[in-house]
């Protein structure tokens, strides 16, 4: 029988990999959710099957939180979902906590191995429980979004971390409860000092963190009570858990230590004029994903493509994009470029066909049913104020109104301003985008994703 | 115990390895199908409420086991409606 | 409030200052529009189109007299301002620098007269620049009148017959004619090597393609757009430079013009004698006096060492479909632009920017500051 | 071995049979090149130009004489073939379908004539085929030309005074001339349709860029790299399919030939009719009776409705040089390939297949299989 | 001191992992090896600290045997290399196959579980040593390199199977050691029949496969003596052999299935013609990994890239070859394409430099210093038959001499004939490789390879 | 016994995930320098030849450390040699 059951543990454990292999990958996201959760049934009836149990307080509690899982799952809204995820994973954390302590309550001297194992289950199975608390409390607005930032606030860490250790000692030596106790208390605190000062825009990352962390925790209570599975699954976890989480930070183009620790806040893109919002980067993988699903595009050249003669890339993406089932256009502004007809010479020359060339007038009226447009160093001709600002020197000139549509990716090097030397509006948008680097570069860089 | 350490740096290197490029997209389910896995800790807490003596066991051992049935059962499903409503958008077009 | 526009009196021009497009745009703004008979023939439209876009075919004198708005391309001749009623408007080309009399002889009439190359170049002015509009479709007409002229073709080919050489261009002067005169020789295949006193402009001809020459000059600045005018060692050491290039083409077009002034003369005779036989200058600002030392304006001259030196005076003219289609859009826009919509009428308002910079005389005065002194 | 190059003597011939850089490689090949006076002029050459690749300029009737090859661009004057010396090969376009009488000299004078456009158009042939090196230039300069005559321009311009729309070209017949159109025409920034009876020859023009018009005409063969000739049904189907496309196109260029028999006509009036005022149509099968039907060899009409039809018998001619460069090359190219280095004379094997292909007369007799009968 | 050996095994093992993984990749590849080579190091240090060990033999046989590798490995020639591998492979083989042996030797009564691992590390180890044998022979030409086949063999080798079987049946219920010597000869016999029925050509895909058996053999020895390291280094070797020899199968447009039972033989390209040599397909990332050494690079557009429109792709490869410094020139056939100059109209559209253009005769006579020729849709213009083969019809026609550049690559779709629709010896030549597909799809590939 | 197995799927596991695209230049390198890491059967082979009892085991151990270290060493010093002329090529340019 103990046989069957480690088997079935290694059973469980490929599954758990194949589903986390699978669920990199968009395509087999979803399969792999459920292979995933397959491994965990059938860890779940190994484990019943150990002799000696008493099923009377395992069927209440499994029933007790499969209906509460169950019907929290259903319920909530769509937008909810990522501070449920967050709930979910403390849920996690607290339970690999309980797990560690049970253990010492039920044989209280442990060997210093297993001593280590449980203060290891009970520390991060803390920081996890109420970290993922206050990531829940940040993301549903029960709580300021804000950076909360105290004097001192890294000494107290740096304090509380010594007493773990220490406390660490103790009871790894001498078993004795209270240790256990402070232990307890001291991770919770730490958890909860560990989120707050993080603003609520890295979220996201933090709950992968917080997520690879109820791994270990898992695996913790594995090396507690010595079962292999936990320590897979939960290792498993951990260690992409914490590539995810570097993963997003790349995304956002930001370190993972930056966001833990760094300056907190929203960054404001230095344009040298107060704006409302702020400029959000983006990289080509995220504009692919929405590219891939887009249903009409319309490209908006303007002196920046003739720069990075990015003619050919964008027409070798447009067909792309086509062929993919979107309808493309170019809207093409009468002024883009630095001579008249700048962006006829280009598109031409790429051969993209005139059927595809919009002009401005025709463009805007339709401009809100447009899922994505992408502006190729175009500025002026699509800058907000020469409709919305009166001060504006552009004001009354007719634009293309990108701002309408759905969502806007701008490629631009930088910050550089137009040939107006105009700050633009529209990068500050929520619904904008900034793909940064060199119009061709990042064209190219799009074409490739959609290729591989 | 060492080979369990083996097991534990084995893991570790495999998930590491398995998440290579993740798109954006697939980021927060991702998050949450692997967050249900960390639930695994269920098992820890059924051999608890299960097969530890003593009270005070069975009851944090109960609780563990309450908790990290929400964190699994709510976890996959949550992924999976995720997933879903990703998949129905991609079936689209 | 009636818009005339006349048959343009210079028999070289081709173009006309409303297109039946134009025109019934204009009508549809609420405003009655009047055609001289034959205005659009050179630019093939017949009257009837004019007819059809909503416009009247009106007599010359009568028209003249009775219109609130004239609009023309070229200047008018001085005998017919006078025609003109009081406070009426004339939209055209007024050459202004040159023409104080004619100026003087608006200011006497009492008519608000408009000169379309004094207006403001802005972002927001672009719709009614005509020296924009014309420019681009100059610099398109010059490269083509080049090609059909030369003996050579313009791009390369391998052949098995032997390789034809791409033909070399030199553009002078990368404005907006300049920059349209690279599309078109590049998009020919043509090499090109352009240069301009504004650096910005080397990155502008680089993003057509063409290979910029780049003469260190010192420092160098630009106001408004247009170019400043250079000190006696700029120029020398830039006449040298071109003076290499200029040897080595085929084809050198120039389109160096400078505000208010007489365009500067960057190919002189020294330069010329060392072209080749059988290439080709195409001076763009063969009106103003021409970049060219030697070139006549409106005419086309040949060398002793067989270098042609083309001096027209109206390469836009040459395209004068789309010319005439551009320019009437600069026009209706304009007019557009100040409409009052309730009383159809088009006030002049001093203190806009726009008006400011283009009008010359209103309200029987001289009120241009450049003007004035 | 001496090779005489005549001036042409159609006074519209610009072009002519050698240039210098010809004269020079066949001086290098060890024979005695002789050039009348004036040859080159119109192509851009002077007799010094000649005399320095190592010519010797050299007085007509003498030369003509003397000569042991004679090259040029035209078929000769009747009264010149009997002044040639017995033996002598004559090089040129010979018109052999049409010029009966010609040849028939050339056998009694018992002169080789070669004619050019009866080469086999084999791959390996292609050095010396004249017809594809000057079919390509003509296929430039037809478009050139056109552009230049066109009251609009090629490209579509978004500008701030509107949109300009591109030209629409039409071509038909998609062999070397054709082909080039197509990409002249394309590079100016011109919409391109295509048509031609051989299917293989649209994809061709695709690989251009241009839009290949697609008609379903049943069963047409190509040979030898020429089109057959097709049936009255087919012609009539693809007239009308034809016509509708004319009637949408700014400028028709026709280019289709049939081997050794008149042009089809390919553009009826009726589809004339239905062109739009100021199109135009440029026929360059026009010397052989043209694709269009009422057009003037040579001449240039226009239509009631305004369509102008141009029926130049020689547009490679408007590129002289380079046209000159090409067939010099072509000339140069198969004294070459004939050339026997020890005697340095031009043996003429009856049974290599290029000679075969395109030795009309020899040795006192019309040796064509062609024209034997 | 056990924890301690245990402690370095697992170091050991982190190091193999890394090893390999930077192995994967050309420029941690040397640091790989050492990388792992240290861990075999502590691997060998820590077995070496077991108590109780007699260390004479070990050293004596430490020494012969690393004198010997050594010596072997300083000696041979460059070429030899790979023969050397498969040897010194099917000496891992071996050695896995008597650590088997003289475990049972040594403890003549074990468990079914232990048993079966025996057998499994005799006959994979046997397997692997006779099979590498043979493959080294036929490597370094002391055995015909071409595929052995006699009828039968097909039911021979089902025979032996069956019989390997049962016989092990016999030994993990009897103990029995006939059973044991006759399992040693039939895995060695084994060996050599599996590996005889392969073509030459065919071998390095054959090595790879039978370092992954030495792998699962050492895997097997593992489970023999219970030895962690040695399970998680053999299985690491397994499983990234098998890979590796699927990789290499692809690269070479086989599966692995069909080069390990398929028909063997060289295949000959369905050309209809009798032409000497093979059409040898490549892919476009072994291209990348010769031109991104190459220093001079040969374009040779024709018709076919022109139907492709792939001139603005290969202006892009073209760019960022001459940017990794290579010596670019586009060599234009003056009949390539389908009209006069039809190859400079859509150079001169994708603005390739006039200057990098060069007609046929200047780029004849260095053609012999190319590194390498690409051709992109040309034929007829690259046919060497035009200057070799007197009977051609295309015989004196001036060709581009890519055949002489150091390596050619030809870019085409397939088997396809050219405007005079003659076949061309070109592809067929030892120095030549098809890069099949569209040009332009061919060309992007390349660029993505540069880019990543 | 079951520890060991999973240990053994893990390392499997990781094994392919490690071999991702692999340039083919360097296939044999690869192929060499695991082949060097198959030679941890030298491990084997030294309890073999060290610790096992009897005669024969430790005959047997002799020879499998012999070709155990030959394995080793050898495949380690080629792969060095192949990887050191690879190198220098690309350092060339
Ligand atoms: N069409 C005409 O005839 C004409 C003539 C003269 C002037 N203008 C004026 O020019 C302007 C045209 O507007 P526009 O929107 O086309 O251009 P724009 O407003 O001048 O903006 C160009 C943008 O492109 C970006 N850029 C430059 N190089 C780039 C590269 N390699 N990759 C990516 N981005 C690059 C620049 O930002 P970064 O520096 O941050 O990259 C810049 O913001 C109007 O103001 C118009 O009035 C037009
Ligand atoms: N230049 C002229 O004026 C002219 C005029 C008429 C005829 N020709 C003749 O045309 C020939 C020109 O030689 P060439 O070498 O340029 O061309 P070619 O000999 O006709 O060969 C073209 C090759 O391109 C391949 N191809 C076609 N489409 C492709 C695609 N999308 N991607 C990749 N490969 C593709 C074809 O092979 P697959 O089908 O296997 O892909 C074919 O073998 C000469 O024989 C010449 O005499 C020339
Ligand atoms: N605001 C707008 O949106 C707008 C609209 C139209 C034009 N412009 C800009 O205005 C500028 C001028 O346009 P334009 O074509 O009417 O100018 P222009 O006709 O006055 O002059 C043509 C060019 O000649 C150059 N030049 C002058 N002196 C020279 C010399 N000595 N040597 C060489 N070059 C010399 C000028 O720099 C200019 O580029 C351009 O930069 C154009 O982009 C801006
Ligand atoms: N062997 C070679 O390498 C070589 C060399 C030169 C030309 N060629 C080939 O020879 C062919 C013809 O060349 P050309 O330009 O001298 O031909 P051409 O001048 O004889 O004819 C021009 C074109 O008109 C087309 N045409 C004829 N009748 C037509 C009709 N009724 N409607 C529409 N189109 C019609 C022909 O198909 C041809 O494409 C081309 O395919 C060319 O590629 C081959």
């Amino acid at each position: 029988m103990d046989l069957l059951i480690n088997f079935a543990y290694i059973v469980a454990s490929i599954l758990f990999i194949f589903g986390i292999k699978m669920l990199g990958s968009a395509d087999t996201a979803r399969r792999g959710n459920q292979i995933s959760s397959l491994g965990m049934l059938i860890a779940v009836v190994a484990v019943l099957l150990t002799s000696g149990m008493n099923y009377t307080w395992i069927i209440a509690g499994l029933a007790i939180g499969a209906v509460i899982g169950a019907v929290t799952a259903k319920r909530v809204q769509m937008t909810g979902m990522p501070e449920l995820v967050a709930l979910f994973n403390g849920f996690g954390g607290l339970a690999s906590l309980l797990v560690g302590w049970a253990e010492y309550a039920a044989r209280p001297e442990p060997s210093a191995e297993t001593g280590a194992a449980v203060i290891l289950a009970i520390l991060i199975g803390g920081i996890t429980f109420t970290g993922s608390l206050i990531a829940y409390l940040k993301l549903s607005g029960k709580m300021g979004g804000n950076a909360t930032l105290f004097g001192g606030q890294k000494a107290l860490n740096a304090l509380i971390a010594l007493a773990i250790v220490g406390l660490g000692f103790v009871f790894v030596t001498t078993h004795a409860p209270w240790a256990l106790y402070a232990l307890i208390a001291l991770s919770l605190l730490l958890g909860v000092l560990a989120v707050i000062p993080i603003g609520g825009g890295d979220m996201p990352v933090v709950i992968a963190i917080l997520n690879s962390f109820s791994g270990l925790a898992a695996s913790a209570a594995g090396f507690v009570i010595q079962n292999n599975v936990l320590i897979v699954a939960g290792c498993l976890v951990g260690a992409s858990g914490l590539i995810l989480s570097i993963i997003m930070c790349k995304a956002m183009n930001r370190t993972l230590g930056n966001v833990l620790f760094g300056s907190f806040g929203a960054a404001t893109g230095n344009t040298g004029q107060a704006v409302e919002g702020e400029m959000k980067a983006a990289t080509a993988e995220d504009a692919y994903y929405v590219l891939e699903a887009a249903q009409s595009v319309v490209f908006v050249p303007g002196y920046g493509m003739a720069v990075a003669q990015a003619q050919h890339a964008v027409k070798e993406l447009a067909q792309i994009l086509e062929s993919n089932g979107a309808e493309v256009r170019f809207a093409i502004h009468p002024v883009a470029g630095r001579m008249p007809g700048h962006m006829n010479v280009l598109l031409a020359e790429a051969d993209v066909p005139y059927e595809q060339l919009a002009e401005m007038d025709d463009v805007n009226p339709i401009m809100s049913t447009v899922d994505v447009a992408i502006v190729i160093g175009a500025n002026d001709v699509v800058n907000p104020a020469a409709v919305e600002d009166e001060s504006s020197p552009i004001y009354g000139m007719p634009i293309i109104k990108v701002y309408e549509a759905k969502t806007v990716y701008a490629l631009k090097r930088g910050q550089g301003a137009g040939f107006s030397g105009l700050v633009n509006t529209l990068f500050f948008r929520e619904n904008t985008r900034m793909l940064y680097g060199d119009a061709k570069d990042t064209i190219t860089t799009l074409v490739t994703q959609f290729k591989d | 115990m060492v080979l369990l350490l083996f097991i534990f740096v084995l893991a570790g290197f495999l998930g590491f390895e398995l998440i290579q490029r993740v798109p954006s997209q697939l980021h927060t389910p991702l998050m949450s199908g692997s967050n249900a896995i960390s639930g695994i800790t269920i098992v820890g807490a059924i051999l608890a409420s299960g097969a530890i003596e003593g009270q005070m066991g069975i009851i944090l051992g109960f609780i563990a086991l309450i908790l990290a049935t929400v964190n699994v059962v709510g976890g996959y499903m949550v992924t999976d409606r995720m997933l879903a409503m990703f998949h129905s958008k991609k079936g689209d077009k | 409030m009636k818009i005339f526009a006349p048959k343009e009196t210079d028999s070289d021009e081709t173009r006309a200052a409303l297109d039946p497009i134009g025109t019934k745009k204009l009508s549809d703004l609420g405003t009655n529009v009047l055609i001289e008979s034959g205005t659009g023939e050179s630019s093939g439209h017949s009257d009837e189109d004019y007819r059809q876009a909503g416009a009247e075919i009106a007599d010359r004198n009568t028209a003249l007299a009775e219109a609130d708005v004239i609009v023309r391309v070229r200047k008018p001749p001085a005998e017919e301002v006078t025609k003109l009623k009081k406070g009426a408007i004339h939209i055209s080309f007024l050459d202004p620098f040159n023409e104080a009399d004619l100026i003087e002889s608006f200011a006497n009439a009492g008519t608000t007269a408009i000169s379309l190359e004094m207006l403001p170049r802005t972002t927001l002015a672009q719709k009614m620049d005509a020296l924009s509009s014309q420019a681009n479709l100059a610099g398109y007409a010059s490269v083509i009148l080049a090609a059909s002229r030369m003996k050579t073709i313009l791009p390369m080919m391998m052949t098995p017959a032997g390789t034809i050489s791409p033909a070399k261009f030199f553009i002078l002067g990368i404005g907006v004619a300049g920059l349209q005169a690279i599309a078109t020789a590049k998009r020919l295949g043509a090499r090109v090597t352009a240069f301009d006193v504004r650096p910005e402009a080397l990155e502008q001809a680089e993003s057509l393609g063409a290979k910029a020459l780049r003469i260190d000059l010192g420092e160098t600045k630009s106001e408004g757009g247009y170019a400043k005018e250079m000190t006696p060692e700029q120029i020398k050491i830039q006449i040298d430079a071109q003076a290499k290039v200029c040897s080595q083409s085929d084809v050198v077009i120039t389109t160096a013009k400078v505000f208010g002034r007489k365009p500067p003369v960057l190919i002189k005779k020294g330069a010329i004698d060392q072209m080749q036989n059988g290439s080709f200058i195409v001076d763009l600002a063969a009106e103003g006096g021409g970049n060219v030392e030697g070139v006549v304006a409106g005419e086309e001259i040949t060398t002793d060492n067989g270098v042609t030196i083309i001096g027209l005076t109206n390469y836009e003219g040459l395209v004068p479909q789309n010319a005439t289609q551009v320019y009437s859009s600069n026009i209706t826009n304009m007019v557009e632009h100040f409409l009052d919509e309730e009383s159809k009428t088009f006030p002049i308002d001093l203190e806009d920017e726009l008006l400011k910079g283009c009008v010359i005389t209103h309200d029987g005065k001289i009120v241009h500051e450049r003007f004035t002194s």
